[in-house]
C-alpha cells in the first residue's frame, strides 16, 4: 500500500481535483469566550472532492467540520453548500438568518460520522441504519431496510442485522455508523477521527471499509485524521490547520514528502514520529 | 393585622429557623455518622448504618414526631423539651437521607484516586482523610442543599404537635382573622422566601468548594427557573 | 433537656411549684369563646381569663399560652407540656379517667353551624343519621365526635377538623354540611368572621341512649394534682357566690344561663354514653 | 411503662382502612406526579423564555415550600373560588403536584445523561425534533431515570401522614382518632408506625426489583 | 533521535540487563470471572532493569503492573521483591497471607504512574507532590518541598507550584504525577501508558522527561506502552504478552527488527503502521 496518492485518487473522482466551489467557507470566524478558533476563514471544497485537515490539537479541524453540520454556529462570515447558504437564506436579495426550514434542507444533503460512533443504542443495528431514511427522506419500510442491508453487509456486518450497538466491538459500531450515514445518500459526508477510539487492529478495518466507499463513489468527504497513511491514500487535497488558520494546502504527496512549511515539517515528525 | 399577631408570625419564624438550623447540624452528625458505618469493613457498624437509614428513610417525620412527643413521655416516663424532639424527629429523617448522599458521594470518588492513594503507600485512615473525604463532600453540598430544603419544609411539619412555628402562626393568625386564603398565601410566599435564601447561602458554598476542584458549579434556584440546556435545540 | 413526670407527693405540690416559678403554662386550643389568640395576639377567652383570675388569687401572677389541637391537650398535659388545660374543656368520664378536672365554670347546649339559607334543612343530629347525602364536621378530639357516632351518624359522613377555623372553612367550602359545636363557641367565632355566609342553627341537648349530654366545661390537671384542684374549686366557688365570675364571662357572650352548680364528682361518675 | 396490649392489637383493623387510603391517595398522586412531571420536565425545556421561565418559577415555588401549606391550601381555599374536589382527590393532586416537581427534576437527569452525541448524531441524520425524542431521547432517558421513579413512590408515600391535616382518614388521623377516644396514644401511633414502616419496606424492596429489571441502561 | 537502542540503554545501566532476580513473578494465576486472564505467569526483572511490556490489548499487561502495586490480588503463585514477599510473609519457615503492615512495607518501594494521571484535585501541584513524602516517609515539611520543587524543576513546571490539576493541560499533569512518583524515591517505577491520554505532541513532552529520567537513575522500570519508539530508546528488554504469556522476550533491537514469534510479527506490523 505504497503507490502515491496522486495515483490513488485518480481513479473515479479525475474531475475531483479541480475545486468548484461546491462547499465555500467564506470569512468564517468563531470563538469560544476569549478563546479565538477560527479567524476569518476562507476555503472552498470541490464537488466529489476528498479533502483531509490535518493540524495539532485545538487547531480548529472538528470546529470546521461541527459549523457544517450545524452542530457549532459561527460567529460570523457565511458557508455555501450548492446553491444555497447553510445559515441564511436569501430574501429579496438580502441574506437574512435562515429559518429552521432552511437550515434543515441543506443539512439534508450533509451527514457526518463521529469518534465516538453515537450509536442509538435502544434501537438494533438495523434499526439505526433504517431511522432516517424512513422517517426523514420518507422511504418505505422495505425499501430502507433493503438498502440498509447491502450497506451493512458491504461493511460486513451482514451478520449483526438484530445486534445491539452494546453487543459489538467499537470497530463493529463504527462500521455501524458509516453504513448508517451512508443510508441517507448524502452529499457530503464528514468524518471525524473516527478511528482514534479504537486500537490499532480494530482502526484497521474501519479504514479500510473507507478506503473502499471513498474509491467506489464520488461523494465529497471531509476528514480529520490522524492516520496520515489513510490521508496519503484516499485524499485529493490535504489541508494543514495551525491556530485556526489553514498554513498548507497540497495534493497529499507534496505535503507528506515536501512541506513547504517548518510548521507542517514539525508537526508531521511528531506525528510519524509516535508510534 | 395587628403587631400582636405579627408577633406570633414572628416567633413561629424563629422556631422554624431554629429547627432547620439545629436540625441540618444533628442531620449532618447522623449523616456521616450511618453513611460512614454503611462503608466500614465492619460486619456491625455496617449492619446499623443500614438498619438506621432503612427505618428512618421509611418512616415519615411526622410518625416519628407523635411517637417522641405521645409514645417516650407515657411508655417510658421521659418527656423531651419540644423543640428538641422536633429537632431530634427531623434529624433522624434528614440524616437517613444524609447518609445515603455521604455514602454515594464516597463511593463516587474515583477508583482511580485511591489507586494514586495506595500507590502513595497512604495508610487506609490517610486515605480517606486526605484524599477520598476532601472530594466527597464537595460532591455532598448540592444534595445537602436539597436536603436543607426538604428539611425547611418538614418543620411545617412541628405544628401538628405544639410547637408553634411558622404555620403555627399562620394558623393563628387564621383562626383570629377568618382570612384563610390571604394567610396561606402570605406563608407559601415565606416559606418561598427563605427556601431561597438558604438555597443562596448554599451556592455560595457549592462554588467555593467547587473551586478548589476546578469545577463547574450548576446554576441556582433562580437560574434554573431561565435554565435550557443547549442540546434541546 | 427533659423534664421529670415522677413528680410526686401525695396529692401534689404543683401549686408550690408554679409560686416558685412564677408563672403557669396554660394549654389551650384557639377556641373561641373559651380560650384563644385575639386580634391583637393576645391571649383571651372565658376559660383564659377565668384561670387567670384563680391562679393571680392563688399567687401566680405570670400566663404562658401553650396552643395544641383539641385533640393533642390530654396527652400534651399528661406528657408534661404544660401545667393546665384552660380550653374549656367538657368533663366527660372517659376523660376523667385520664386527667382530673375543677368543678366546671359553665354548662352550654349545642348548635350546628349550617351554610346561611340552610340548604338541606338540617336542624339536629339526628338529621344526619336520617339523610344519608349529610355529612358533619367535628373537631378532632372534642366530644363531639363519639355523640354523632353514638347517635348513629356513620364514620363515612363525619369529616374531622384539626381546629375550629378549619370547622368554618371546611362548611364554606362544602367539605361539610355543618359543624357541630357548642352555640358559645359557634356564636363567638361568627362575630370574628362578620359577613361570611354561614348561621347557626336553634340549639338543643344530644341524647345519647336516654342520657343528656351536658357540654359543662371545666380546667383540667394531672391525675395526682388533687391539691391545686381543691385550691381552684374553692375559688371558683367564691368566685360564682359573689357574682364575679358572670362579670368576667359577660364580655365573651356568657349569661346567667350558662352558669351552673354541678360537679366534677356528678358529671365524672355520669353512665357512660 | 404502661402498654396495653388489647388497645394494640384492636388498633389494627381499623388503621388497615386507613392504610388503604394512604396507598389511594399515593396511587393516585404518583400517577399525576409522572404525567404533570414529564410535562413540567419538557416545558421547562422549551426554547420559548416566556414558556419555561414561568413553568420554571412555578416549579420552584411548589419544590421549596412545604406540602403541608400546600395541602391546607387546596384543601381550604381552592373551593372557595368554586374549584370543589372530593379529600381524597385533593390529597392525590397535592401529593401528586408537589412531586410532580421533584419527578421533573428526575426526568431531567434522565434527559441531560443522555450523551450530547446523541442529539448531534439524531442531528447529522436530519431527524426532525419530534422524532428526535420520541425514538432517540426518551427511550433513553426514561430507564435512566427509573431507579430514582422508584424512590419517589416511597418517599411520596412516607407523607401521606401530612394528608391529616385535611381531613383525610388515613392511618395517623384514625390512630388519633382512636387516641381520643380511649385516651391511649402509645399503641395506635406505634401500630401506625410499624405499618407505615412495613409497607415502605416492602415498596422499596418492589423498586428494587423494578430497578433491575428496567434500569438497566445499554452503554453504546 | 534514531540512535539505535542498544547504545541508548548503554549509559548508567550496563549492569543491568542481567537479571538478579530482583523482581520475581512465579506461577502467576489470576481470573476475572471466567475469564482466564493470567496463567501460571512467571518471570523475573533484575534491579536496575528497565523492561517495556508489549502485546494487544487484554493481554494482561496492566494486570501485571496492577499485581505489583497490590491494586489487584493474584489468585495463586507468589510475587518477590528483593528480599520480600509481596503478598506473603514468611513465619516460622512458612509462607503465609500477609498483613496489612508487610504489604505497606513492601510496598513502600514502589510506586506507579496511571495513564489517568489520578492527580488529587483538591490539592495544588506542591502538594500533591510532597503530601506523601511528608505523611508517608515522614519527611520534613521543608524537606519535601525543596526536593518536590526540585523535581517539579526538572519536568519542567517550576512554575506551576501553586496551580490546581485542573488548571493544567494533559502534558503537564502527567510530569506532575511523574514528578510526584519520584519524590516517592522508589526503587521501583511502574508506569501503564502514560501517555495514551495524550495528544502526539503532549506525549512527546513526557516522553523526553521520561528518557531523561531513565538515563539519569538507575531505578528499576517496568513500562507498559505503546510508543514503540520509546521502547526501543529507553529499555533493556521487551516483553511481548499474548493472551496472559510472555511468547517472546528480548532486547528491544532484536525483537523490532527481527522478531522470532508470527504473532509479534503482525503485532508489530499493525501497531507500526498506525500512523
Ligand atoms: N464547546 C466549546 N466550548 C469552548 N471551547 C471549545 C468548544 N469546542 C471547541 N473549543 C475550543 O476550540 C478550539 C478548537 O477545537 P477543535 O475541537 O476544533 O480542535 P481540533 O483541531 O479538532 O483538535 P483535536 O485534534 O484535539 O480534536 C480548542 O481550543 C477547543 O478548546
Ligand atoms: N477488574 C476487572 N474485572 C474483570 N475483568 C478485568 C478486570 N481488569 C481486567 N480485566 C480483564 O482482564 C484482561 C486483561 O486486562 P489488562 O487490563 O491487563 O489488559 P492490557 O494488556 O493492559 O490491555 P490494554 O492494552 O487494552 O490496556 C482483559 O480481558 C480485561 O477485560
Ligand atoms: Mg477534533
Ligand atoms: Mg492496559
Amino acid at each position: 500500500m505504497t503507490e502515491p496518492s496522486a495515483a490513488a485518487a485518480g481513479s473515479p473522482g479525475e474531475k475531483a481535483t479541480t475545486d468548484d466551489g461546491f462547499i465555500v467557507f467564506d470569512q468564517i470566524s468563531k470563538r469560544f469566550g476569549k478563546n479565538v478558533v477560527l479567524d476569518d476563514l476562507s476555503f472552498s471544497v470541490g464537488s466529489g472532492e476528498r479533502v483531509t485537515l490535518i493540524g495539532p490539537s485545538g487547531s480548529g479541524k472538528t470546529t470546521i467540520l461541527r459549523m457544517l453540520m450545524t452542530l457549532t454556529k459561527p460567529d460570523s462570515g457565511t458557508i455555501r453548500v450548492g446553491e444555497d447558504y447553510l445559515y441564511h437564506e436569501e430574501r429579496n436579495g438580502e441574506l437574512v438568518k435562515a429559518g429552521e426550514q432552511h437550515v434543515r434542507k441543506v443539512r439534508g444533503r450533509i451527514t457526518m460520522v463521529f469518534q465516538q460512533y453515537n450509536l442509538f443504542p435502544n434501537m438494533r443495528v438495523l434499526r439505526n441504519v433504517t431511522e432516517a431514511p424512513v422517517h426523514v427522506l420518507g422511504r418505505s419500510q422495505d425499501e430502507a431496510e433493503e438498502r440498509a442491508k447491502e450497506l451493512l453487509d458491504m461493511v460486513g456486518l451482514g451478520d449483526k442485522l438484530r445486534a445491539y450497538p452494546s453487543q459489538l466491538s467499537g470497530g463493529q459500531q463504527q462500521r455501524v455508523a458509516i453504513a448508517r450515514a451512508l443510508a441517507m445518500d448524502p452529499d457530503i459526508l464528514l468524518l471525524d477521527e473516527v478511528t482514534s477510539a479504537l486500537d490499532p487492529e480494530l482502526a484497521a478495518e474501519v479504514l479500510d471499509v473507507l478506503r473502499d466507499i471513498a474509491k467506489s463513489s464520488d461523494i465529497t468527504m471531509l476528514c480529520v485524521t490522524h492516520a496520515m497513511k489513510f490521508a496519503r491514500d484516499v485524499s485529493h487535497r490535504v489541508l494543514m490547520f495551525d491556530q485556526g488558520k489553514i498554513i498548507e494546502a497540497a495534493p497529499p504527496a507534496e505535503i507528506f514528502d515536501d512541506p513547504k512549511q517548518e510548521r507542517t515539517r514539525t508537526f508531521l515528525e511528531s506525528v510519524l514520529d509516535e508510534t | 393585622m395587628s403587631a400582636g399577631l405579627w408577633n406570633y408570625m414572628f416567633e413561629g419564624l424563629l422556631v422554624t429557623l431554629q429547627l432547620t438550623i439545629f436540625g441540618a447540624i444533628l442531620g449532618l452528625v447522623f449523616a456521616f455518622a450511618a453513611g460512614l458505618a454503611r462503608l466500614s469493613g465492619n460486619k456491625l457498624l455496617r449492619g446499623m448504618g443500614f438498619a438506621y437509614t432503612e427505618a428512618f428513610r421509611g418512616l415519615s417525620a411526622l410518625v416519628v414526631l407523635f411517637w417522641l412527643i405521645f409514645v417516650l413521655p407515657t411508655v417510658f416516663g421521659v418527656q423531651l423539651a419540644p423543640l428538641f424532639a422536633g429537632v431530634l424527629a427531623l434529624s433522624l429523617n434528614i440524616g437517613a437521607y444524609g447518609a445515603e448522599v455521604v455514602r454515594g458521594a464516597v463511593r463516587a470518588v474515583p477508583q482511580g484516586q485511591i489507586e494514586a492513594a495506595i500507590a502513595l503507600n497512604f495508610t487506609p485512615w490517610q486515605r480517606m482523610r486526605k484524599v477520598i473525604l476532601p472530594q466527597a463532600v464537595v460532591a455532598m453540598i448540592p444534595s445537602f442543599s436539597n436536603n436543607l430544603i426538604e428539611l425547611l419544609k418538614a418543620t411545617a411539619l412541628v405544628s401538628v404537635v405544639f410547637l408553634s412555628d411558622l404555620t403555627f402562626g399562620a394558623q393563628l393568625v387564621r383562626a383570629s382573622t377568618g382570612n384563610t386564603a390571604g394567610t396561606f398565601g402570605l406563608l407559601l410566599v415565606a416559606y418561598g422566601l427563605i427556601a431561597l435564601v438558604f438555597t443562596t447561602l448554599m451556592r455560595l458554598l457549592e462554588r467555593r468548594a467547587a473551586a478548589s476542584l476546578g469545577r463547574t458549579v450548576p446554576p441556582g434556584m433562580i437560574a434554573r427557573i431561565f435554565r435550557r440546556t443547549e442540546a434541546s435545540a | 433537656s427533659r423534664v421529670d413526670l415522677e413528680a410526686t407527693t401525695e396529692g401534689g405540690s404543683l401549686l408550690d411549684e408554679l409560686r416558685s416559678r412564677g408563672n403557669v403554662r396554660m394549654g389551650f386550643a384557639n377556641e373561641r369563646p373559651f380560650a384563644y389568640i385575639d386580634s391583637e395576639g393576645n391571649l383571651t377567652g372565658q376559660a383564659s381569663e377565668v384561670g387567670k383570675t384563680i391562679f393571680r388569687r392563688l399567687g401566680v401572677e405570670e400566663f404562658v399560652p401553650k396552643l395544641a389541637d383539641f385533640s393533642s391537650l390530654i396527652p400534651g398535659l399528661n406528657a408534661g407540656l404544660f401545667d393546665v388545660i384552660a380550653a374549656g374543656m367538657y368533663i366527660t368520664p372517659a376523660r376523667c379517667e385520664q386527667i382530673r378536672f375543677t368543678n366546671p365554670d359553665y354548662n352550654a347546649p349545642y348548635n350546628l353551624l349550617l351554610p346561611e339559607g340552610n340548604p338541606k334543612g338540617l336542624g339536629t343530629v339526628e338529621d344526619f343519621v336520617r339523610r344519608d347525602d349529610a355529612v358533619i364536621g367535628v373537631i378532632v378530639g372534642g366530644v363531639e365526635q363519639g355523640i354523632a357516632r353514638d347517635i348513629g351518624v356513620p364514620d363515612s359522613r363525619i369529616v374531622v377538623f384539626p381546629d375550629q377555623p378549619s370547622g368554618f372553612d371546611g362548611v364554606l367550602a362544602g367539605r361539610a354540611d355543618a359543624f357541630l359545636l357548642t352555640g358559645l363557641s359557634l356564636r363567638s367565632a361568627l362575630e370574628a368572621r362578620p359577613g361570611t355566609p354561614l348561621e347557626l342553627g336553634p340549639p338543643f341537648v344530644a341524647v345519647v341512649d336516654g342520657v343528656e349530654q351536658h357540654g359543662a366545661g371545666a380546667f383540667g390537671f394531672r391525675q395526682d394534682q388533687g391539691n391545686i384542684v381543691n385550691d381552684f374549686n374553692r375559688e371558683l366557688a367564691d368566685m360564682k357566690s359573689s357574682g364575679e365570675l358572670l362579670e368576667i364571662v359577660e364580655p365573651f357572650g356568657f349569661t346567667e344561663a350558662e352558669m351552673t352548680d354541678l360537679t366534677a364528682d356528678e358529671l365524672c361518675s355520669a353512665p357512660v354514653s | 411503662m404502661n402498654w396495653d396490649w388489647q388497645i394494640f392489637w384492636d388498633s389494627f383493623p381499623r388503621l388497615l382502612d386507613g392504610l388503604v387510603i394512604a396507598l389511594q391517595a399515593t396511587v393516585v398522586g404518583y400517577l399525576i406526579a409522572l404525567v404533570l412531571g414529564l410535562v413540567f420536565a419538557l416545558l421547562r425545556r422549551s426554547r420559548l423564555v416566556w414558556v419555561s421561565a414561568p413553568v420554571g418559577l412555578v416549579v420552584e415555588f411548589i419544590r421549596s415550600t412545604p406540602l403541608l401549606v400546600q395541602l391546607f391550601f387546596l384543601f381550604y381555599v381552592l373551593p372557595q373560588f368554586d374549584v370543589h374536589l372530593s379529600t381524597l382527590m385533593t390529597g392525590a393532586i397535592g401529593l401528586g403536584v408537589h412531586y410532580a416537581t421533584y419527578i421533573s427534576e428526575v426526568y431531567r437527569a434522565g434527559i441531560e445523561g443522555v450523551p450530547q452525541g446523541q442529539w448531534e448524531a439524531a442531528k447529522a441524520l436530519n431527524l426532525p425534533a419530534r422524532r428526535t425524542w420520541t425514538s432517540v431521547i426518551l427511550p433513553q432517558a426514561i430507564p435512566r431515570s427509573a431507579p430514582a421513579l422508584g424512590n419517589y413512590v416511597i418517599a411520596m408515600f412516607k407523607d401521606t401522614p401530612q394528608l391529616i391535616v385535611i381531613t383525610l382518614p388515613e392511618m395517623l388521623t384514625t390512630a388519633q382518632g382512636i387516641g381520643s377516644e380511649t385516651f391511649r396514644y402509645p399503641e395506635p401511633i406505634t401500630v401506625a408506625g410499624i405499618l407505615y414502616l412495613a409497607t415502605a419496606l416492602v415498596m422499596s424492596w418492589i423498586a428494587r426489583i423494578f430497578e433491575r429489571r428496567f434500569g438497566t441502561v445499554r452503554a453504546a
